[in-house]
């Protein structure tokens, strides 16, 4: 049987002025299961507290109710206090009687009627509320970061610095990511390498990382502190452990013609190879799909000059297992490549190239040793056209979003290449220039004030080329639409920055969510902006959205952050309002009857499948299980199971019924 | 293959040639053509321009008359009626409405109506390889013009903004498409008539270009292609200050030369601009692609 | 009478509105970037660039639609689809530019300019309501009995005539009623 | 005869129109007072039982009130109930409920007045209505049959 205490707060005039306090504790006393109705002045002042204490050890409450300001206010406070005389907070509620009262009706024997209701809705309430205990799960303080760009490096870095473990798992044969590819970086124009490399070097020498390169995310399962995730170390075909780098492998490889992709397909590279000379870690993969060993079974020539005898030709794939704590995605972004651009010939005219491409040509590492030359004949153009937003904000091509760092870099490089080619003529068409940020503005106004890049407000329509020049096609529609052509020696399309192509097989795998554009979605887009849907895995970087390098950085240190503040406990506790999956005397274990409509409409992911099996071990059905470490409380789930056997505490059915019942 | 076709009003009248060279290699390369019977005047500009509604009931009365003469894929050699027919088809799947209005207005049952082919479509690299008696061995440049490109949503070309197919074909005949920048600029189309002026300065880019690249001839799929280039050639010349024989040559008749077929059995006599070759081409620009 | 007609009895809706009830297609899509222009054969010859109507659509102030209905642009337009082919935006601008065409000669705004190609449309249209084909003598007859260029052409008829390219009997089709009948049904109910 | 006062059952997601309904009280909005709110974590966790049961108990409107669209607390529940709500929409309908009782709306945790608003032309629409006397009627005689959905 019940036994509920009720209290009535005055809260001064506020409630008091309005609603008959003395009558609402009255009628509350009659009231089925109350032994004990009071009101009082302040119920939140000490004095207040102590009254509802004093109730819970005298008259040995089973329940308490709170008739006072919204629960959004006190709540906590009350339940603090029940907790105090060893009454399980979660049997503690309130009714608002100032908010949704007092404040918002008249004085007069409706509004004293109302809040009598009111408490008597939390009356039934609570004697239905059970005992409640926070859910405490334990944390693996090992982070994993996937992908290895500035963004995955600053995280990982961030977090090693906190002082905990993190495996880093890059893709490629070396970390870097394409900042290693920029030339220089607006809006300081500092180089590129020369920033990122010292970070890089870092990371392979921090005693809090592991890294894996060459290496891709294999599955993972689990859930918030307690993950487990198996990694594919590609075959390197090279022992790392016993080969220096050397590089004699490299010089001797016969096969040197493989388009690099370092460099943008601007350059060959090996089969055996390290994408860039200052690659962490530097040493060598062999491209099994060019390798002629591979292919036909002849060569090894890479073998015979090793003095290290670090060849392994029939290296496999390794999988390693790994339990961590959080995870980090940071998996960046691709360029929008070749076949899109029909109008402007790309791929058909080999000085139509992208931005990235004009990166290579920039750098001082690259290709041409940063001398700006055009692909078709090496020659420095005299003239050159750069085309913004090539991709981007275009719903025809499927892409209404804008890239947000192509006006920046395309003044960048309009700028490095009037640096570079005094004599040069540089054009930029744009529709709009989007230089929001800190001396972004200040930047291009230099390039079109300074440096006389000269910019054209229209879209190209087409490019071709006629007698050795490429024809630019476009308009100015600041002059009314008047036609310019420009007859330029190399056109720099400023392609969209785009999600990687197997953006969502692998967001399937961590079970996470992306966009229409295919790019991931952090939980909310103002406040939660480094956290995903799923607890326990955050985002940072272009993967999440185009992004410049310090927004890149800034939200790696973000979710660095959100990290080290997971791992700075070693047990996660949480609210216990979750959903819980009934369960009943065999023969049926559960009402559920697997439909697992719950799991497809929780937006955590929270579902998982259970098997109930009898004892001798054989399957008698398949059940839905909530995995309380996830799940958040929406109750959606609630809401849509047939049979009622899945169900919201704190909120279950049956106390929202009993509301309902007694209204 | 059997194929129903709609020749449109200009290969009766000012382009007859054009049907005649079709019907002369259709056999040649198993292609069985059935007209469709009665068809109209598919409306061309001048219906569109002023007149959503006779703008789709004209074209759609001829795809009901195929259709109700059991043609399943409707060739539409004339591109101009193939933008119209192919848009009109697009519409109406698109709108069962609309539909059901137009054949109210037409007077005649339309269920999905025939597949529409172009002459790109239907004529293969392979079969023309096959037979070619004759190699057509010269530099010709491609014209696809607007109609058979765009809109690139309701083109069967691979790449729109470059198209190969034409090439490829006449590749197979032995010639030797030169890579150039018009193929699908505007000529002027549908102003022949009442603005020459503009279709002097827009066909004559179009010439200009070919000539530059070395081309003997300029291979068109579209009567209007062929009577703003060919039959506007003095108007052109006039404008330009410069007389030019290009000549212009249908895609049908090139393939024709190839197979061996009769230069009169393919209507070459009734080009404006004669049609004379170099016996040994010598490019006056060398293009590769 | 003002064309952005928010006071007009016959004309309720803004002509924007007008034609994206009649066309589906939204001026206000077009974010004027000009690619349109850029790649319009005709832009150069045209008094209202192909974004400048669409941006008159979008602006619609007092005049801005009368401007747009009496502009000589709308009847150059060739509707190539150069433009539509290549707008980020996928404006359908000729089917726009056919639309205005439309409004504008039932209103009486066509440009002077345009006098010829509406004759060549009429005696178009004319020729297949007649005989259900175009018949091509015919056509160039009315046109200039209509333009009164009686001497523009001369030089090239004759030499058509001579290449057997044109017929001087119309081939009219069988079923000229259904035809007629399709013309007749599709003519504008005046308001 | 003193004018029919409609009891209006408010079925609220607790971050968006329950804190609304706060700022409501502290901004010292009047309105009237024949609402009753039930909170409930989100709009997604309503199910259409709930509102059955409320008309049953005599209720003589129901409003439904969350977060809008793209705000909610937990991502894409609120989409569940919208979708969710087009389809008992039908349910409700065929059952006899009367539709012009239900008001599903979004209230924002800013919207204090707003909520103010709704309330008042709820009760005000559903006055003129009158009592919901035939529903829970029905209901009674569907009773045996229970478990509706
Ligand atoms: C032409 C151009 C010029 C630019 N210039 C500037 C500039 O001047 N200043 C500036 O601030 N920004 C510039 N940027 C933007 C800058 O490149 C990005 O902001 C930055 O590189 C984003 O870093 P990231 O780590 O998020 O992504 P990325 O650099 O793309 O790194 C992602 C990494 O993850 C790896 N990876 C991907 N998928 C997986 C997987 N499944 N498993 C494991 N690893 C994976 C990839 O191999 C890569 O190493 C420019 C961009 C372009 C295109
Ligand atoms: C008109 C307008 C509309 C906007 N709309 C949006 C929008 O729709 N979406 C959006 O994302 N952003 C919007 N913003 C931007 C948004 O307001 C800011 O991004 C955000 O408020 C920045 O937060 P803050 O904490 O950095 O700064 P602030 O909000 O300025 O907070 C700084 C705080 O520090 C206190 N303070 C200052 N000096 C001291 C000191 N010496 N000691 C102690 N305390 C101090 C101040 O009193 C203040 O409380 C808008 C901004 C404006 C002006
Ligand atoms: S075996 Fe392969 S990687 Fe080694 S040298 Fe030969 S081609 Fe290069
Ligand atoms: S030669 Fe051997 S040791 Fe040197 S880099 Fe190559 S694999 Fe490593
Ligand atoms: S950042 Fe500039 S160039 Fe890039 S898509 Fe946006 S507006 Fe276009
Ligand atoms: S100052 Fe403000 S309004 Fe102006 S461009 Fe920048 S962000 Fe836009
Ligand atoms: S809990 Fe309910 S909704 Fe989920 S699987 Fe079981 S029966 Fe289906
Ligand atoms: S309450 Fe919400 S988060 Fe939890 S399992 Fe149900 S739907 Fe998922
Ligand atoms: S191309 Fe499209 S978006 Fe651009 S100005 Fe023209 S119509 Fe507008
Ligand atoms: S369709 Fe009209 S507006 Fe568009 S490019 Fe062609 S002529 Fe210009």
């Amino acid at each position: 049987m019940s036994r509920i205490g009720v209290f009535i707060c005055h809260c001064g005039e506020n409630i008091g002025a309005t609603v008959d306090t003395a009558a609402v504790a009255a009628a509350s006393a009659d009231l089925p299961g109350v032994v004990h109705s009071v009101d009082y002045k302040y119920m939140c002042s000490d004095p207040g507290q102590n009254l509802i204490k004093d109730a819970i050890r005298e008259k040995k409450l089973s329940g308490v109710v709170v008739a006072a300001c919204s629960p959004r206010m006190h709540e906590p406070t009350f339940r603090r206090a029940c907790q105090e005389v060893g009454l399980n907070p979660y049997l503690c509620e309130m009714a608002n009687l100032r908010e949704h009262c007092s404040w918002v009706h008249e004085q007069g024997e409706a509004t004293t009627e109302k809040a009598a209701d009111l408490v008597r809705v939390m009356v039934e309430k609570v004697k239905r509320n059970r005992p409640l205990y926070p859910i405490n799960v334990p944390i693996t303080k090992t982070a994993l970061v996937l992908g290895g760009g500035i963004a995955g490096i600053q995280a990982a870095l961030d977090i090693a610095g906190a002082g905990h473990r993190v495996i880093l798992v890059e893709r490629e044969a070396s970390i870097g990511g394409h900042m290693a590819q920029l030339s220089e970086t607006f809006p300081t124009l500092d180089c590129s390498q020369c920033i990122l490399t010292p970070r890089m070097v870092e990371v392979a020498q921090h005693p809090n990382i592991t890294l894996y390169t060459y290496s891709e995310l294999e599955r993972v399962e689990g859930f918030i502190g307690n993950f487990r995730a198996v990694i594919r170390k590609k075959a390197r075909s090279v022992d790392e452990s016993a080969c220096t780098g050397c590089g004699a492998c490299i010089q001797k490889c016969p096969t040197k013609k493989i388009p690099s992709e370092f460099n943008a397909d601007l350059g060959p590279r090996t089969a055996i190879y390290v994408p860039f000379p200052q690659a962490v870690p530097n040493k060598p993969v062999i491209d099994r799909d060019h390798c002629t060993y591979y292919r036909t079974g002849k060569c090894k020539v890479c073998e015979k000059f090793c003095p290290a005898n670090a060849i392994r030709f029939d290296q496999e794939d390794l999988l390693v297992e790994v339990e961590v704590g959080a995870i980090v995605v940071t998996t960046g972004y691709q360029v929008a490549g070749a076949a899109e651009f029909g109008e402007y010939g790309y791929g058909e005219y080999p000085d139509v190239i992208t931005g990235l491409q004009f990166e290579r040509l920039a750098s001082a590492s690259g290709p041409t040793q940063g001398v700006i030359r055009r692909p078709s004949d090496g020659k420095v153009p005299e003239t050159v056209v750069f085309i913004a937003c090539a991709g981007s904000r275009d719903a025809a091509r499927g892409r209404d979003y804008c890239s947000k760092i192509c006006c920046m870099y395309t003044a960048k490089h309009a700028m490095l290449y009037r640096h570079k080619v005094h004599e040069g003529n540089a054009y930029v068409f744009y529709m709009d220039i989007r230089a929001g940020g800190k001396m972004y503005e200040e930047f291009v106004r230099r390039a079109i004030e300074q440096d006389r890049v000269r910019y054209v407000r229209g879209r190209v329509s087409r490019i071709f080329e006629r007698d050795g020049k490429l024809v630019v096609k476009g308009t100015d529609t600041l002059l009314a639409g008047r036609p310019v052509e420009i007859q330029a020696d190399l056109v720099v399309l400023a392609t969209a920055m785009i999600p990687q192509p197997d953006a969502e097989t692998f967001a399937q795998k961590l079970k996470i969510s992306y966009d229409e554009d295919r790019f991931l979605s952090e939980a909310h887009p103002k406040l939660r902006p480094v956290e995903m849907n799923t607890a326990g895995i955050y985002v940072a970087g272009a993967c999440q959205a185009p992004k410049d390098i310090p927004e890149t950085v800034a939200q790696a240190s973000g979710a660095a952050a959100k990290v080290s503040g997971l791992f700075s406990k070693d047990e996660l506790s949480r609210e216990p309002v979750v959903a819980v999956v009934n369960r009943c005397a065999p023969p049926d274990f559960s009402t559920c009857v697997g439909c697992f409509l719950c799991e497809s409409a929780c937006p955590y992911q929270a579902i998982e499948h259970e098997e109930i099996r009898a004892r001798d071990g054989s399957a008698i059905k398949t059940v839905a299980k909530v995995n309380q470490g996830v799940c958040q409380g929406c109750g959606t789930c609630v809401a849509l199971c047939r049979s009622k056997s899945i169900d919201l505490q704190g909120f279950t059915n049956e106390q929202v019924f009993s509301e309902i019942v007694i209204l | 293959m059997k194929l129903g076709l709609f020749p449109g009003c200009s290969l009766e009248g000012s382009s007859r040639e054009y049907l005649e060279s079709l019907t002369a290699i259709a056999p040649k390369l198993g292609l069985e053509l059935t007209e469709v019977p009665d068809w109209n005047c598919c409306g061309a500009t001048a219906a569109h321009s002023l007149n959503a509604k006779l703008a789709l009931a004209l074209p759609a009365r001829n795809l009901a008359l195929a259709e109700r003469a059991g043609i399943t894929d409707l060739l539409v050699p004339c591109s101009a009626c193939y933008a119209r027919l192919m848009a009109t088809h697009e519409e109406l799947d698109r709108d069962e409405e609309r539909k059901r209005e137009i054949a109210d207005i037409i007077e005649l049952p339309l269920q999905a109506g025939p597949k529409i082919v172009s002459i790109l479509d239907v004529l293969s690299t392979d079969g023309v390889a096959g037979r070619v008696s004759r190699p057509f061995a010269h530099r010709v440049a491609c014209y696809y013009g607007c109609y058979l490109t765009r809109p690139p949503k309701l083109s069967t070309l691979a790449r729109t903004e470059d198209p190969r197919e034409m090439d490829d074909l006449v590749r197979a005949a032995g010639a030797e498409p030169v890579a150039w920048a018009f193929k699908t600029e505007c000529c002027g189309a549908g102003l022949s008539i009442t603005r020459t002026d503009l279709v002097a300065e827009l066909a004559g880019r179009v010439l200009d270009d070919a000539e530059r690249r070395g081309a003997e001839a300029i291979v068109v799929a579209c009567p209007m292609c062929h009577t703003n280039l060919d039959l506007r050639r003095d108007a052109i010349d006039a404008h330009r200050g410069r007389r030019s024989r290009l000549p212009v040559l249908y895609l049908t008749q090139l393939i024709g030369l190839a197979l061996g077929l009769d230069e009169r059995a393919l209507g070459l006599h009734r080009h404006h601009v004669p049609v004379r070759f170099r016996p040994d081409p010598q490019p006056t620009v060398a293009q590769e692609i | 009478m003002s064309d952005s007609g928010h006071h007009s009895g016959v004309h309720p809706q803004t002509l924007a509105d007008r034609v994206e009830a009649d066309t589906g297609q939204s001026a206000f899509r077009c974010y004027q970037c000009g690619k349109c222009t850029a790649g319009c054969p005709l832009a150069a010859e045209m008094d209202l660039a192909p974004h400048q109507i669409l941006r008159l659509l979008q602006l619609d102030l007092p005049d801005t639609g009368q401007e747009v209905l009496a502009s000589a642009a709308i009847w150059l337009c060739l509707t190539c689809e150069t433009c539509v082919s290549r707008c980020p935006q996928e404006v359908d601008l000729p089917r726009i530019m056919d639309r205005l065409r439309d409004e504008s000669r039932e209103r009486g705004l066509a440009h002077p300019k345009a006098k010829d190609i509406l004759a060549f449309h009429d005696a178009f249209l004319g020729s297949i309501a007649r005989s259900g084909r175009l018949h091509e003598v015919g056509l160039i007859a009315a046109y200039k009995l209509k333009t009164m260029h009686l001497l523009q052409d001369v030089a090239v008829a004759p030499r058509l005539m001579a290449r057997g390219k044109l017929a001087p009997l119309p081939h009219g089709i069988e079923d000229r009623g259904a035809v007629a009948r399709i013309f007749a049904k599709c003519r504008r109910e005046k308001p | 005869m003193a004018e029919f006062e409609p009891k209006i059952v408010a079925f609220v997601c607790n971050w968006c129109t329950y804190a609304g309904a706060d700022l409501t009280g502290t901004s010292r909005i009047k309105y009237s007072p024949n609402v009753r709110m039930i909170r409930l974590p989100c709009t997604g966790r309503i199910d259409f039982m709930l509102l059955l049961q409320a008309f049953g108990q005599g209720a003589d409107g129901i409003v439904v009130s969350g977060c809008h669209p793209g705000d909610c607390h937990y991502t894409s529940g609120n989409f569940h109930a919208r979708r969710r709500w087009m389809l008992f929409r039908r349910l409700l309908e065929f059952l006899g409920v009367d539709l012009r009782r239900v008001h599903f709306a979004w209230v924002s945790a800013a919207e204090g007045a707003k909520w103010a608003e709704l309330v008042n032309q709820v009760v005000e629409d559903v006055r003129k209505l009158g009592p919901y006397r035939e529903f829970p009627r029905r209901l009674a005689a569907a009773d045996s049959r229970a478990e509706v959905a």
